[in-house]
């Protein structure tokens, strides 16, 4: 099965950023999401992620085969590393973390409190959590955010692995991870007409 | 003209007085609030208008 | 859900989590208490139950903002919302968090500091029944209270200005069945009305809760 | 044509504009002639002296404030259903004349109850019951202040009406066992029953009607107000949804 976004506008506090939107991505495939910002990248992986609305159009096969990803990591600093991901994983109807640990070099960080982790130790466990999720979908906001080259380059090969097992990524991010699955979708064709919000256009 | 209170003038008059004295006071916001809102909206309006 | 449950008590109890935040508060307002109307037992006796309720009711609310907001600063609550997890479920494990972590304890709490106030001896029992009865109600609403506030950054006030007369038909059968008790009265009507309330609660409010919860979300 | 295309802004302003000098008018002689009536054109009665004067406003007041928390539900429902702008400004515009009414309610229930008790205050279960409601309208006006998104704000002040109101009359239960079971049989039950809808099965045509004239008036008040709120809530969006297209364009 395939994510399938059809004639998507999305909307940003009511106003559409953009519209028209329409791509698929198939499994072991990934899409990266490139254009300025403020262009709606994170409003449309938002919609598509399910969090809010779809301003016009629709998006097929996101429904529970999605895990997101956002600009916060959603990490307890008074918990472990280890209690961290169990609990997503728990969220996720799962119970494996090794896997999660192994992949983004957390092993040693294991049994250390959350709050004492450096900004990139932290982004690593966020990305963690997308793989102890077990979904298929990857909904990935700038992934990349704090990480150094050497997390990067862990990032990159669990994504590979990911689409290796059949899993798809769908991720705005201006750094080129070298993924040979990966095609570059640029937002900015479809920017919206200026329109006002929906919630004004009653009044005019 | 004046009818007798008798004993209970002071609460009655007192009743008078506040609730009226309350309408009044939401009336003329209201109407104040109204206009504002009205004379706002036209400005805005003619400036659209001067403008286009 | 479990898993939601556990993290919530867990995070509760681990520093900074504000556990026992409520029992102080519930302590101190006790103790206040009778500094500020003279310390004669019989006084104290005769208000003790509608003071344990009172008390209880301020510590329940007191500690309603941390029912979303963390969650909310983080951004576990977008996580979640994208979770295999329906969003009443989410709000009734969150509201049965708080209830675990703030009113039972404020239930367990409730005898000892009846003997401050000189509570009858009558009493106990029926302070901790209806305490027992009506913290998870405070609880739920309180959720709910916090649900239509997690979006507004300095919501505290505003909040407790939302709840406070929801709470009013739960603390009025509450304390009735407390202070019936103590008088050595029947207590029936009042304890079902309570519970009908209790019941009623947890079993609707969860919905707008959530309804809420995705409107502040969007 | 419905009656929903009221709910289109224009329609709603060009209508009440028409509307609205002679409902203030008419509102205006209500209240008048129902005031004048009662204060100055009736017996005193025979137990309770003048302060009977004092009906011509509590009851329509207190009428008011409940009946206006209705408005608002079912506003609130509206704009749930149908999510029309006009139902939730509507509903916003009520709330704070809904308030004053509840306080003109308990202002004149005070005033009235001093002489009868020997204290301004009885936690009489309708003066309480309104004192509660009081502090409904306190937090919807609140939190309608409090949000910046107006789709968001009328959505969640809508749930908060819909779940006060099953609350407000759980209250109103509570609160009716609560003062009985204190006082059950004592002199402030009775005393409290001469205020509100008792006294309504009790009082006869010479108070009746000018009574009745008076709450035709508040009504018309109150509708010529919402009208025009509801206007200001209207333009006061339509100046903002102005300015936020000429800076997208």
């Amino acid at each position: 099965m395939e994510l399938s976004v059809k004639n998507l506008a999305v909307a940003r506090g009511g106003v559409p950023v953009l519209e028209g939107v329409n791509f698929a991505l198939r499994a072991g495939r990934a899409l990266v999401l490139r254009g300025p910002n403020g262009a709606g990248k994170t409003t449309l992986l938002r919609t598509i992620a399910g969090l809010q609305p779809a301003f016009e159009g629709e998006v097929q096969g996101a429904e529970d085969r999605i895990a997101y990803a956002g600009h916060s990591d959603g990490i307890k600093a008074m918990l472990s590393v280890a209690e961290n991901l169990r609990f997503w994983a728990q969220v996720f109807n799962r119970s494996e973390i090794d896997g999660a640990l192994d992949g983004f070099n957390l092993r040693d960080l294991e049994d250390r409190n959350a709050g004492s982790l450096s900004a990139g130790q932290k982004r690593r466990l966020g990305l963690a959590r997308l793989m102890v999720s077990g979904r298929q979908v990857w909904i990935l906001d700038e992934p990349t955010v704090s990480l150094d080259a050497a997390s990067v380059a862990l990032f990159a090969e669990a994504v590979r692995r990911h689409l290796a097992e059949g899993g798809s990524a769908l991720m705005a991010t201006h750094i080129d991870l070298g993924l040979d699955e990966a095609e570059v979708f640029d937002v900015s064709p479809y920017r919206a007409k200026p329109r006002v919000s929906a919630a004004d256009e009653a009044f005019l | 003209m004046m009818p007798d209170l008798g004993k209970y003038a002071d609460v009655v008059l007192a009743s008078y007085v506040v609730s009226l004295g309350l309408i009044v006071v939401l009336v003329v916001a209201s109407v104040l609030r109204s206009r504002k809102a009205k004379a706002d909206l036209q400005k805005i309006e003619a400036r659209l208008k001067d403008g286009a | 859900m479990i898993a939601l449950l556990m993290r919530d008590l867990r995070l509760a109890v681990r520093a900074g989590g504000g556990f026992g935040l409520g029992l102080a508060f519930f302590l101190i307002v006790t103790v206040l208490v009778p500094f500020g109307v003279g310390p004669e037992n019989e006084l104290l006796s005769k208000i003790a139950p509608g003071v344990l309720w009172i008390g209880a009711l301020l510590a329940c609310l007191l500690s309603l903002d941390r029912i979303f907001a963390l969650d909310w600063e983080d951004g576990s609550l977008d996580l979640l919302a994208t979770a295999p997890l329906p969003m009443e479920g989410i709000v009734s494990i969150k509201a049965l968090a708080h209830w675990i972590t703030t009113g039972l304890p404020l239930v367990l709490a409730a005898p000892a500091l009846g003997v401050l106030l000189s509570l009858p001896p009558t009493g106990y029992l029926w302070v901790v029944v209806s305490l027992l009865l009506g913290t998870p109600a405070l609880s739920v609403i309180g959720t709910f209270g916090a649900a239509l506030t997690v979006s507004l950054k300095r919501g505290g006030l505003l909040m407790s200005l939302l709840v406070l007369p929801l709470y009013v038909p739960t603390l009025i059968f509450g304390a009735e069945v407390a202070r019936r008790g103590a008088m050595g009265l029947t207590v029936e009507t009042p304890l079902l009305m309570l519970a009908g309330i209790s019941f009623g609660a947890i079993a609707l409010l969860p919905f707008a809760s959530a309804a809420v919860l995705r409107i502040n979300l969007r | 044509m419905s009656i929903w295309k009221y709910a289109n802004p224009v329609t709603f302003i060009r209508t009440t504009d028409r509307l609205l000098p002679w409902l203030s008018v008419a509102a205006v002689l209500c209240l008048a002639t129902g005031l004048i009536w009662g204060f100055f054109f009736t017996p005193d009665d025979f137990r309770q002296g003048s302060t009977v004067k004092i009906i011509y406003l509590h009851v329509p007041s207190a009428l008011m404030a409940i009946n206006i928390w209705l408005m608002m539900l079912v506003a609130s429902l509206v704009w749930i259903v149908r999510r029309h702008h006009v139902s939730a400004l509507a509903a916003r515009a009520a709330a704070p004349i809904g308030a004053t009414m509840t306080v003109i309610a308990l202002a004149t229930g005070a005033l009235w109850g001093q002489p009868m008790w020997g204290t301004w205050w009885v936690w009489d279960p309708r003066l309480t019951s309104f004192l509660i409601l009081f502090l409904f309208y306190l937090g919807y006006i609140a939190l309608w202040s409090a949000i910046e998104d107006d789709d968001t704000a009328a959505d969640l002040t809508s749930i908060l009406c819909l779940v006060g109101s099953v609350f407000a009359i759980l209250s109103r239960y509570a609160v009716n066992f609560w003062n009985q079971g204190l006082h059950q049989g004592a002199s402030v039950m009775r005393a409290g029953a001469i205020t509100g809808s008792d006294t309504e099965e009790k009082v006869s045509n010479v108070f009746f009607y000018p009574m009745a004239v008076s709450a035709l008036g508040f009504i018309l008040l109150f509708v010529a107000l919402v009208f025009l709120r509801t206007q200001t809530e209207i333009r006061t969006r339509r100046a903002r949804a102005l300015l936020a297209r000429e800076q997208s364009t």
